[in-house]
């Protein structure tokens, strides 16, 4: 964008702005670009969400709005508009006025770090990764204000869920995720995904796979444990059923968004529909290698890059489309997997779902931290770091090895863990008297 | 580009102490709390202005979106808000009004009269094994297990130390914690004092006579 | 513990206690989603299906219903004839759970004999709770219950129904409900012919089938006329003009009977019922009691000075109502009068 | 950023923001409060090590690290703090730092 | 947690997971309910005063609005108790289209108030979905027999209104192929779910004497393992005719319940296919000729009573020789069952009470009549 920029205004109109300019009109325009990419998806996801989870039940969805229903998320948003905006009389004005600003501002900020293409990230942060789970965390903030607020007991309920809720979340979330930024040894997002080169194995863990842009970390088994332990920690940080508590409509109304109404309102369905499309596509790009797959990176290096200065500009136009189609495509089915849990499970009670976070889910993560260890060990350790003895093995006998291994761990700490947890939360009816013995009677 | 910077350190001071002034100020003690928060974020935003990244996101994750959050629970946890009919300050709140000037003036003389600042980034030939450029993220990851590891380990276990006396300060024995008895456990519990004061009478209901049912064991 | 009945047991539920779960369940339950998403893209067309679309597009497709389909009670005509095949025998108006079925006989304007047929009926269908049994209890098949069910209305007085509107011609049931008409039709269309006897006039001719019936008549007269002799020409134009004439002398009638009434109040006549401006409902309502009180008077024949038929005072812009009640009470008193002479 | 703002600006922000923390932290009754100050004050010693580190030694972590090992520690207070403020509230029902005046529970 | 106020919520009148226009008063301590008081009656529509002013045929469409999922089960009752009191006969084939409706209307209850209770624990519909799928087709065959759906005003005093149309026998037997495929689904998709486990297992537990003291009926009394089914303990119409277990839980809690109603659904499917191989052919027999409809039934009193999906559904009837009952009164199963819900709920969660109170499955117009 910058080159773009600088192209126009420098060599065609013969300007001469300076380069702080040039950069702020290119980031300036980025920013506009994401910031009306995000109420489109919203716009999408709820249409994509109604219509999925209607096949899903036998039904048919919205279908009168447009060809197939497609105009349904707008007239809704038009609906959403024009709507009485209200304001309970004993609320916090300000503080319910800034809510719902507070919550929408974090997700938009994290557009900057995802990328859509290759070359195509608007901002490379070398700690994009943490970037975007601080911001994400803000959020929090504005659920809090948002349910103290409002002056209403359903809404303070929902908020003080929410936010323990996010808060909890977290941890599991990173932690899965310091297991793929100890392979990877870098934040940023732009390296996690050039490492997910190779076929099923990493090139970057084995020099010489062909790279069809299919190395992605779910492949092995450090990776998966860490996908599905932060998949399930990404539903509850996007409120998404099982973990829908905080809007639990049959027993706390509405949560939070209680006392909201019209543009308000609207703002904390768009926060929460964005960040599920965040999460989808953090999902992807960490564990799915983003727009990795086959052909992006032979398009990518026929085009304009730094090492190929003077290569054919469409090829990059061409890599870009290729590569957001496979980006998009995988977020999408990672939304497709948040309906398709939605239309099939109940949802957790509030102390269920911490203990799931707390007692289960962060030790799972651990002991994947102690695999990814293991596999880092093997795989990019030599006999400086007192791995000499591996070295024999050659390159993928020593994947092999780590592959066996933390295999092994993880699926005997699954097994374990599950049974624990399971025989503690299944309190039969018989212990459940046994415990009251202790009781004054 | 200088002006642009200077422009935005100005913006970004006068939010620090804007939002601490309010954070003292404010009678409604969530206010307080919220203000709080726009200062650590304007602290956040400086660190990002002095090129320090990895902190600035650092202070976001821990200050934004844990010690404040904290704050707020502990708040709702504790009271009524609102702070209206009660005095807001101490009685002698001027003597620490007192102080904190005198403090202020006690620093900010010498920081600006006496000394001169005007440090040079040290340059010159870089020799092997020294860090180049402005330390980041890696070279903090390198500090952590390399040169300052015993540090790090101490940060640990302080971390550890807090979890643990937190909770222990703040968890309720189980003994003073009020627990209601579900239909299920009060029955089964008067079924026991029934039955050590009259052990005949522990049948079940289905047994007693006259029961519609005709059964057969 | 096995419980033996006479025939079957008492099974306990099997909690599946001892199993281990890790998370099986759940997946199982995500596949029965899966399929049912892959199986929508079929439609649900057959009952021993489980899975598909099984939403019907409601204004776009409608399900056949099925002839025994009951929703709001209507009147069968004859096609024809326009003859209707109500006799008022106020069976449905007894059977009646929510009370909300109510006729006015028709009698001979001359002799003020009960004729069977309806001069006004009226069915309130905002109470009406579609239980049938009208349909059931009428012994001549004229109740029927239609299979229209788009009755919504802003309006909620829209929703009572008087005889006009409740008409509907054999036809069209014969349409929904085949069977159901075949069974009884003959038996309905004897009874009819019954009735059609006793009838004079327009008296029994639905409401919407009255000018067509009238045309139809003047025709044959005329041509029966055309046959007999040109002499008899002039009885046309008159027989044409006998309806704003008798209209406007049932309207006279009516404003002396409600000066009658009113007169007659302070000595224990009927009451007279002032219904409020444009409450049509209360006032056809009013009308038809009103109607039957001076029915009533009439029939009882005993000296009936102070026994005054009431009339309503009809609300301005309620034409229809207006005038039947009109008609009805200056019927009513006419006959009183006839009788208080007599006497 | 240091050829624009002379370390002096940042200095004096700092040494403000400690003294308005300061007087929160002495003047308030509201143990939260208390707990409020001394979180801004915490904030203003970490961006004098921040600056420090930006202005002098940039090339070396150890600003840097102090700060980040201040992070800690005010969090670790921030935890223990509030879990006594919770604890006091629940033996005193009082949050007022002046009503809490004995040292038995 | 850490020692608050007590707070005071209402659940309802308006909330989506009352099941109608129904109020808890729950008092909670942190999220724990010390105390839950069940405040109905906003949907009381004075329907046992109405009744003794109506004759007893017309009271018959009254009681489909009583528990408006079932009306076929409430028709019955009514029949019955006039019958009785009456002393009129009821042919076979009658008998037999009785019993295959009120089996009938098991299932769709049953299948409906699964549905509900697993979206009150949060599922997104889907359950309910399926229910609501099995059950429009059923109510298809109730509308071609009786002419309406859900008010279906299909029984008299000594059989039913008509006959069962050509049409309906082939869609019953298509109707049956589906239903086993269907309970075999519901159970894949929930009985082993490990969500619903957790917010189910243990939970909203009423122990068995408990449960014959608050006088509960229906399933809620068999999960809490009491094997008492009118249709066993008193066969009425020709109960005795059929083989079918009698399901019965063994904690009395919600999964219990969840598992008895699934059971139970099989066990009317058993049913309705005896009732098909038995089903004596008399074309006509749908009703006793002699039964007159207007009846004037002997000065005395009549109980009579049903095992309806959700309990014992009973009607008292009262008669002083009119054509209008002098006494009407309706034991309702939702309404009695609703008794235990505040000492049922109380030491569980907040979000349990939606789940007990929609594992005891009421429906208001029954409750408040």
């Amino acid at each position: 964008m910058y080159d773009v920029v600088d192209y126009v205004l420098n060599t065609t109109f013969n300007l001469g702005a300076a380069g702080w300019v040039v950069s702020l009109i290119s980031y300036l325009m980025i920013a506009t670009v994401l910031f009306l990419v995000a109420p489109l998806q919203m716009l999408f996801l709820t249409y994509y969400e109604r219509r999925l989870i209607a096949r899903m039940q036998d039904r048919v969805g919205p279908n009168r709005v447009g060809p197939e229903g497609m105009f349904q998320p707008v007239a809704d948003a038009v609906k959403m508009f024009t709507k009485e905006d209200i304001i309970p009389a004993a609320a916090d004005k300000w503080v319910h006025l800034l809510a719902p600003l507070v919550v929408v501002a974090p997700t938009m900020f994290m557009f900057a770090v995802l990328p859509w293409g290759p070359g195509m990230t608007p901002i490379d942060m070398h700690i994009g990764l943490l970037f975007f789970f601080a911001v994400s965390s803000i959020s929090a903030v504005g659920l809090m204000m948002a349910g103290w607020a409002s002056y209403n007991k359903f809404s303070l309920l929902g908020a003080m869920r929410a936010v323990a809720q996010m808060v909890s979340y977290e941890i599991p979330a990173m932690l899965s995720l310091l297991a793929i930024v100890m392979i990877t040894g870098s934040l940023s997002i732009v390296d996690i995904v050039q490492w997910q080169g190779g076929l099923f194995i990493s090139s970057s863990d084995v020099a010489g796979v062909p790279n069809w842009g299919l190395g992605w970390f779910v492949f092995n088994p450090v990776g998966f444990l860490a996908f599905a332990a932060f998949f399930i920690a990404a539903l509850a940080e996007g409120e998404r059923t099982p973990f829908d508590i905080p809007e639990a409509d049959s027993e706390i109304v509405a949560g939070y968004m209680t006392e909201y109404s019209g543009m308000k309102f609207g703002l904390f369905f768009l926060a929460q529909y964005v960040l599920n499309f965040l999460l989808c596509a953090i999902t992807a790009v960490i564990f799915f290698g983003a727009w990795q797959g086959p052909g992006v990176n032979e398009l990518y290096a026929l085009g304009i890059t730094p090492d190929n200065p003077d290569g054919n500009g469409w090829f990059n136009v061409l890599a870009g489309v290729l590569g957001a189609f496979y980006f998009l495509f995988k977020t999408y089915a990672f939304f497709f997997v948040m309906v398709w849990i939605r239309g099939a499970f109940p949802r957790l009670r509030v102390d269920q779902l911490m203990d799931f976070g707390w007692k289960y889910l962060i030790p799972l993560t651990l002991v994947n931290v102690f695999s990814a260890a293991i596999w880092v060990g093997f795989n990019n350790w030599g006999a400086n770091e007192g791995f000499g003895f591996a070295e024999p093995l050659g390159d993928l006998g020593r994947w092999a090895v780590a592959f066996v291994l933390t295999l092994a761990i993880n699926i005997a700490a699954y097994i374990v863990m599950t049974r624990i947890y399971g025989e503690t939360r299944r309190v039969t009816f018989d212990e459940q008297l046994a415990d009251t013995a202790g009781l004054p009677s | 580009m200088e002006l642009l910077i200077q422009i935005i350190f100005f913006l970004l001071a006068a939010l620090i102490l804007g939002a601490g002034v309010m954070v003292v100020a404010v009678r409604n003690i969530i206010h307080s709390a919220l203000w709080l928060i726009g200062s650590f974020f304007g602290v956040g935003a400086l660190y990002l202005l002095l090129e320090a990244e990895f902190l600035a996101v650092v202070q976001v994750l821990v200050y934004v979106g844990a010690v404040s959050i904290l704050i707020l629970f502990a708040i709702m946890l504790t009271r009524d808000v609102s702070g209206q009919g009660e005095r807001l300050l101490f009685q002698r709140w001027w003597l620490a009004l007192l102080v904190a000037i005198t403090l202020f003036a006690a620093v900010i003389t010498p920081t600006l009269l006496a000394q001169s600042w005007n440090v040079v980034p040290p340059t010159g030939p870089i020799e092997p094994g020294q860090p180049t450029g402005i330390a980041g993220a890696l070279e903090l990851g390198r500090g952590f297990v390399h040169e300052f590891l015993l540090h790090f380990e101490i940060a640990g276990v302080l971390l550890l130390v807090a979890l643990i006396g937190a909770i222990v300060i703040a968890f309720e024995e189980r003994n003073r914690r009020r627990k209601v008895l579900t239909l299920a456990e009060e029955h089964e519990l008067r079924k026991r004092r029934e039955q050590t004061s009259d052990a005949n009478a522990s049948e079940s209901a289905l047994s007693a006579p006259g029961h519609p049912i005709s059964q057969s064991e | 513990m096995t419980i033996q009945f006479e025939r079957g047991k008492v099974v306990v539920i099997d909690r599946g206690a001892r199993k281990l779960r890790v998370g099986q369940g759940m997946l199982k339950g995500m596949a029965v989603v899966w399929h049912h998403w892959l199986k929508s893209f079929q439609k649900l067309d057959n009952f021993s299906k489980t899975a598909g679309v099984f939403t019907v597009e409601y204004p776009d497709e409608r399900i056949k219903l099925p002839e025994a389909y009951r929703n709001m009670p209507i009147l069968l005509y004859d096609d024809e004839t326009g003859q209707e095949l109500c006799t008022a025998c106020f069976q449905c108006q007894r059977v009646c759970p929510p009370q909300v079925i109510h006729i006015n006989q028709a009698r001979n304007p001359e002799t003020g004999k009960a004729i069977p047929a309806a001069a006004e009926f009226i069915i309130e269908y905002d109470a009406c709770m579609s239980c049938g049994f009208c349909a059931e209890v009428c012994p001549f098949d004229s109740i029927k219950m239609d299979h229209e069910f788009e009755l919504s209305t802003e309006d909620h007085a829209e929703l009572t129904m008087n005889k006009a509107q409740l008409s509907r011609p054999v036809s069209y049931y014969e349409r929904i409900a085949p069977t159901f008409w075949a069974e009884v039709k003959a038996s309905a269309y004897k009874k009819l012919q019954n009735s059609v006897k006793r009838r004079v006039d327009l008296i029994g001719i639905a409401p919407q089938m009255v000018e067509k019936v009238k045309a139809m008549r003047a025709a044959a007269a005329e041509s029966e006329a055309t046959e007999a002799a040109p002499s008899s020409a002039p009885t046309k134009p008159s027989a044409a003009e006998t309806s704003p004439a008798t209209d406007k002398a049932a309207k006279l009638a009516a404003i002396r009977a409600a000066n009658a009434a009113k007169q007659d109040a302070g000595n224990g006549g009927t009451s007279t019922p002032e219904a409020p401006a444009g409450d049509d409902k209360a006032a056809k309502l009013a009308a038809i009691r009103a109607a039957n009180a001076a029915k009533k008077a009439a029939e009882s024949g005993e000296g009936s000075a102070s026994v005054a038929p009431a009339a309503p005072e009809a609300p301005a812009g309620d034409d229809k109502a207006a005038r039947l009640a009109a008609i009805r009470a200056a019927n009513a008193a006419k006959k009183a009068k006839d009788e208080q002479e007599n006497s | 950023m240091i050829n624009a703002v002379p370390l002096e600006w940042v200095l004096t922000v700092s040494a403000a923001l400690f003294c308005i923390g300061l007087f929160g932290a002495l003047s308030r009754r509201n143990m939260v409060g208390i707990l409020m100050g001394v979180e801004l004050m915490l904030n203003s010693v970490n961006i004098n090590l921040v600056a420090f580190w930006r202005y002098l030694e940039p090339r070396f972590i150890t600003g840097q690290t102090f700060a980040l090992f201040v992070i800690t520690v005010a969090a670790a207070e921030a935890a223990v703090g509030l879990a006594m403020i919770i604890a006091i509230y629940r033996n005193w029902a009082t949050v007022n730092a002046d009503d809490v005046d004995s040292m038995k529970g | 947690m850490i020692k608050t106020e007590e707070l005071q919520i209402n659940i309802g009148p308006q909330h989506p997971s009352t099941h109608g226009v129904f109020r808890m008063l729950v008092t909670v301590d942190g999220e724990t309910i010390v105390d839950l008081v069940p405040v109905f009656g906003y949907l009381h529509r004075n329907h046992e005063q109405i009744a003794e002013v109506n004759t007893y045929l017309q009271n018959m469409p009254y009681t489909d609005r009583l528990d408006y999922f079932n009306s076929m089960a409430n028709n019955q009752a009514y029949a019955m108790v006039v019958e009785k009191l009456v002393g009129i006969e009821v042919p076979e084939r009658a008998e037999y289209l009785r019993v295959l409706m009120v089996e009938l209307t098991r299932i769709l209850n049953h299948a409906g108030a699964l549905g509900f209770l697993i979206n009150d624990m949060g599922a997104w519909q889907t359950p309910l979905a399926f229910g609501m799928r099995e059950r429009e087709k059923i109510l298809d065959l109730f509308e071609m027999a009786s002419g309406a759906r859900m008010m279906c005003n299909y029984f008299r005093f000594g059989g039913v209104v008509r006959d069962l149309p050509p049409a309906f026998m082939p869609l019953l037997k298509d109707l049956l192929v589906a239903l086993p495929a269907f309970f075999d689904e519901f159970e894949r998709l929930l009985c082993e779910n490990e969500i619903l486990l957790q917010r189910s297992e243990g939970v909203g537990v009423l122990p068995k004497d408990l449960a014959i003291s608050y006088s509960v009926t229906g399933p809620v009394l068999r999960a809490s393992g009491i094997p008492y089914d009118i249709r066993k303990a008193e066969p009425y119409s020709i109960y005795d005719r059929f083989d079918f277990d009698v399901p019965v839980g063994s904690v009395g809690d919600v999964y219990d319940r969840f598992l008895v109603r699934v059971e139970e659904m099989r066990q009317s499917l058993r049913i309705i296919e005896q009732v098909l191989e038995q089903l004596p052919d008399a074309e006509g027999d749908h009703i006793n000729p002699k039964a007159k409809q207007n009846v004037r039934p002997p000065v005395g009193d009549a109980y009579a009573r049903i095992e309806s999906p959700k309990g014992e559904l009973g009607f008292y009837l009262v008669s002083d020789g009119s054509e209008k009952p002098y006494r009407y009164k309706v034991r309702a199963p939702s309404f009695i069952n609703l008794t235990p819900l505040g000492d049922m709920c109380r030491g569980y969660k907040v979000a349990d009470v939606v789940v007990i109170l929609g594992s005891i499955d009421i429906v208001m117009g029954e409750v408040d009549r």
